[in-house]
């Protein structure tokens, strides 16, 4: 299979999605030149009317996807940073997430959110924010962030497919990241996790980055002869939890690692779910890795300190061997 | 006011929609005090010459989206008022079962892409739906209304923004009734005109007479033409009055605050669109006064229809609460 | 000691802090008439200067509010409704909640978000969600929401006079409630919770409206001899997870009750930290209690049907005592 | 350009102040392109005069704020350029312990009070501290820089608004170099000046030319003038040009594709601020030849001071992480 990077194949999912469905088309900042790369090559082959550069203006272009999404196109909205997603959180949240709800099921609102999601440009705060456990906590809205090549073109055709509002995330850090990308079509279903790395001591569930540091944990581990399996979400909305208990049923550890501020993240809430629904097979407490609880930092020494590593993985580890 | 070249059918018709809207708005006041209607509501009398006057510039292909202050919106958009009261009394056969209530309304089968809670909130979902008509090549425009208050909110600021940088058939009427629930515009904003703004934006900005429906009528087809023809966005600011409060009940919230004068309100009340028009439509001896009296019979016997419907209607079932959610 | 209503007490504590500080001052759409009665009366005895009415303009108006605090002033901002807060999230995440440290530490940020919290005017999602879960999850933001109105007023005084952002969010649908409020001057400490109920077999934790969902399950468990320990966390960032865990110490069961969607919620973060650092002392599996996962419907039964009951809380009890 | 009535102590003032900007980003470009710079760096170069003419028109008192693009900003109100290198490298010594880098400098005792990462998130901040200058009946205006991009943000229309209604000492300055990011202005809005937006708000909007430090210095005094003088905010137009990319090393993100024509790059550059001083002030015989050069020396000693202190400073603790969260 050929191998391709996360981010081209961010771009062969957009392509092949806009060259069969013509009701496809993207909008965003800079979504010709595609600042991230993730849109690249797209203005050449669909021109300006399927590939649109807007102004700044967050909530007014996330406002319009869906106001697109809702008489009949399938927009592709890109936000570029998840923090800009905060400036446009009014139309996602009120709008996106309640539409169908709240008018009693008479549109569908076809629209995806695409932003890059993380730590991983030693840029500040302000571009290095994980932003998916907010828009895990609003019902109406489906939530993807991949960690492979693979995956992220199977689950953003899937995203583009739905007839529901998708955040779709990209790992920033995983932008050059390689991985085999078959030519042919193929789809990843939204909601269904994938073993990464099956394993009989401890479950350590992951998404994104993370799932690269939860690996690199694993191996570390294995050396040591524990055998860790690690669980990529995939989708974090609606979420695979049968996947996770039937693993921690096996195991009886759980640890779950999550790049983005620890309350109320997705960590919390796997962690609660395990805890509530697999409490008899646990052989010891639940474990969260996430971000230490402070705003992300510029200097990279002091941005790597905050995010999860592998050592704070195998620490968790430890303490569910206890 | 001289408007000799709108046809009589389509004066009659502006007229019943304003009319519909006047009972339909008064029948809900008297509800609401009887406590028979949960929630909010924000009644739209006095204003109806704006969704009335506008809405008949539209054709059914045409959306719109509207605002808390909405019923008015659905009413002249073709919008059926049995439907609207079920939803207003959280009925399973509301417009939508029950879910949406007074603020949410939405009708999408006549182009009525809903009301919103949200001050504001409408107008980017309006732009994307300008956007999918402009690209689809198709002739429908995508209007949307909003408030004087509304205009301060940064989603009208990037909407008419990214509607002219696009040159989406996109048409914002702005009804600027003077207030923001109980601030004044002249205190929430140093311009006279809303529709001076549009200068920012490259686009028209038009002045209109809100308690005037046939201007209503007039404007809004000029601005309909403009978008069909490819010419890009329009606002439209309509001098409008509320000649009730912010939101039904308010004297609650209120405790024995004033925040408008008598002298004001009676102003407001002077240019009472019904009777405007009603008073046009009789000096020019345009429609007989046995046809207006028996219009308003047969909208106040559907009225009464409409309430007895919501009124035998079911409440939803309980477990609806998990229909609806994903498609 | 005199009873006065939860909004009343709001009202005394701001008028107390204005009269005790010049620096702090009001602003926000109709806070001259106050519509939820909390800001009423104050400008009348204190004046245009110190009350401010804005335009709707969440964004700017958050946004004055802490370029007012860095420079001298204690605001407090009042946002009205806690959806319209996510017009102001990106002033409210990006700037308050990371001034201070990005620019190492050069600034306070003493600015209060004030907002009603959740449902319970029956006028549909737009007007009837939680929100604090969003603002939990940011490290440099405090989080406030109290049942009581001697809380309400001893932790708004306390808010006020913190130096750094806090989002104090009032239950909606307590604002009529009566409690005994001391005439005295006095202050509640942020941070601390406060047992409402003592009891030995079960702990429940919540906050806002939910402690009286709490409280009358707990008195209807009392009729069959379950003894429930009613735990309101009043602050839910930083939150006393101290409390807490001593209260599952003893008593070896946990239940969440929190008026919200459930996932990435306060209770998935306050059972995540039981399952993580109690687990020992746990008999049962932790159990949450949450809105129904979908949008706030309009019509009250339906309404009624998706927040979390006393009936809901019970069965949850139950299922730790299976 | 004729500015007779700029003292010269002023001019040499601006000029040094020009300088320095344009010294401390050659070595920051220099530097990045060399690998040594963390994170993204947004350079002023072409647009000087915009930082160097406002500012010195502001007291030390008087605060600013700041965007991505801020060293100049910095550098114009003050700052110590040993301090921002230092940041710039990700070191204790920075202004901000390493904690904020390029785009999130800050100087509270100089005024300054940050850059921001967040397009348009400066602008609401400095309305606020307008309205703390306004409540302590201080002299202080507010000032506030951003780009021709922010302006179409939400953020502009709700600030200017704000600050217009509420009659704030507040100067927003739009620095229009054309571009947001790779998106030409003329793509993105439909008006040739941004300062025609300043009519919605009820405020003068004064179109500046931005190459012509002495222009900014005059235009930006005369709205101080009227903020300190309670008549409430200006908007100002610095029409300009940045002669570099968006972003140092945007090479890599653009891949080959074009966004700018040679053409309009040489005209830019021919507006270059510095060389327009230099010309000015050596055509009129303001300053002697050999005081600019040793300015010009002076400058450049103390530029690789700054690096040789930031290159010697150690890095952060890995504890200090935890510092600086609460107070
Ligand atoms: C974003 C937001 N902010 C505030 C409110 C509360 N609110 C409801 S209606 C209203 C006034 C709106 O004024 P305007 O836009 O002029 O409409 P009108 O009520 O006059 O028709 C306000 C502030 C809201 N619903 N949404
Ligand atoms: C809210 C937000 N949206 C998008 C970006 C990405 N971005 C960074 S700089 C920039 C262009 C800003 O243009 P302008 O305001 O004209 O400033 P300039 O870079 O030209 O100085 C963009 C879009 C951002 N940082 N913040
Ligand atoms: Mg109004
Ligand atoms: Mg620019």
């Amino acid at each position: 299979m050929p191998r391709k990077t996360y981010i081209a194949a961010v771009q062969e999912a957009l392509a092949e999605e806009m060259r069969r469905d013509p009701q496809v088309l993207l909008i965003g900042e800079d979504v010709r030149i595609g600042v991230f790369a993730g849109t690249r090559g797209l203005h050449a082959e669909f021109g300006d009317k399927r590939v649109i550069d807007t102004p700044i203006s967050e909530l007014a272009v996330a406002g319009a996807g869906i106001g697109a999404a809702v008489t009949g196109l399938r927009p592709v909205v890109d936000l570029m940073f998840g923090t800009f997603m905060f400036l446009a959180f009014d139309q996602i949240a009120n709008q996106a997430g309640a539409m169908r709800y709240m008018y009693g099921g008479q549109t569908n609102v076809p629209v995806v959110f695409m932003t890059q999601n993380g730590a991983g440009s030693s840029a500040g705060h302000h571009h290095s924010q994980s932003v998916h456990q907010f828009f895990m906590n609003m019902p109406q809205i489906k939530v993807v962030l991949p960690s492979t090549p693979y995956d992220v073109k199977g689950l953003l055709k899937s995203a583009i497919r739905d007839e529901n509002p998708v955040i779709f995330l990209n790992s920033l850090s995983l932008g050059g990241k390689r991985g085999a990308v078959p030519d042919e079509e193929y789809l990843v279903p939204l909601g269904v996790a994938d073993i990464k790395r099956a394993g009989n001591d401890v479950s350590i569930c992951a998404v994104g980055s993370a799932v690269y540091t939860a690996l690199s944990a694993a191996n570390a581990l294995a050396k040591e002869g524990i055998d860790a399996e690690v669980i990529d979400l995939r989708t974090l909305s609606p979420w695979d939890s049968d996947a996770v208990l039937e693993s921690v049923r096996k195991t009886g550890r759980f640890v779950a690692v999550d790049e983005s501020f620890p309350t109320c993240s997705a960590a919390s809430e796997w962690a609660a779910t395990v805890a509530e629904r697999a409490f008899h097979d646990l052989k010891a407490p639940v474990q969260r890795v996430n971000n230490k609880d402070v705003p992300v930092p510029f200097s990279p020494v002091l941005e790597k300190a905050v995010l999860p590593s592998a050592e704070d993985v195998i620490a968790a580890v430890r303490r569910t061997l206890e | 006011m001289d408007h000799r070249d709108i046809p009589i059918d389509v004066i009659l018709d502006i007229y019943t929609r304003i009319l519909r809207i006047r009972r339909f708005e008064e029948e809900v006041g008297k509800l609401f005090r009887q406590g028979q209607l949960p929630g909010f509501v924000h009644l739209y009398i006095g204003e109806e010459a704006v969704a009335a006057g506008v809405c008949a510039a539209l054709t059914d292909e045409d959306t719109i989206i509207s605002t808390h202050r909405g019923h008015g919106h659905v009413i002249a958009k073709g919008g059926d008022i049995k439907r609207m009261m079920a939803e207003l009394f959280g009925k399973a056969s509301g417009y939508c079962k029950g879910k949406g209530g007074s603020m949410h309304i939405a009708d999408f089968d006549i182009g009525m892409l809903g009301a919103c809670g949200i001050v504001g909130g409408g107008i980017p979902v309006a732009v994307g739906a300008g956007l999918s008509a402009w690209y689809s090549a198709s002739e429908r425009v995508s209007l949307c209304f909003f408030g004087d208050g509304a205009a301060n909110e940064g989603s009208f600021h990037e909407s008419l923004n990214l509607a002219s940088a696009l040159n989406l058939p996109v048409i914002f009427v702005c009804e600027n009734n003077q207030y923001g629930e109980f601030t004044p515009a002249s205190r929430a904003m140093n311009i006279e005109d809303i529709a001076a703004r549009a200068a920012g934006y490259g686009i028209p900005g038009i002045i209109a007479d809100g308690s005037d429906a046939l201007e209503m009528y007039r404007i809004a087809t000029a601005a309909v033409q403009r978008a069909r023809a490819g010419q890009g966005p329009t606002l439209i600011e309509a001098k409008t009055h509320r000649s009730g409060g912010h939101a039904e009940g308010e004297e609650a919230f209120l405790a024995g605050q004033q925040y408008r004068g008598e002298a004001e309100l009676a102003q407001a009340r002077a240019k009472d669109p019904l009777r405007l028009l009603h008073t046009y439509v009789a000096e020019k001896d345009l429609i007989p006064a046995d046809q207006l009296e028996s219009l308003d019979e047969g909208i106040t016997r559907a009225l009464r229809e409409a309430v007895a419907f919501a009124r035998e209607s079911p409440l939803p079932e309980v477990d609806s609460i998990y229909d609806d959610l994903w498609l």
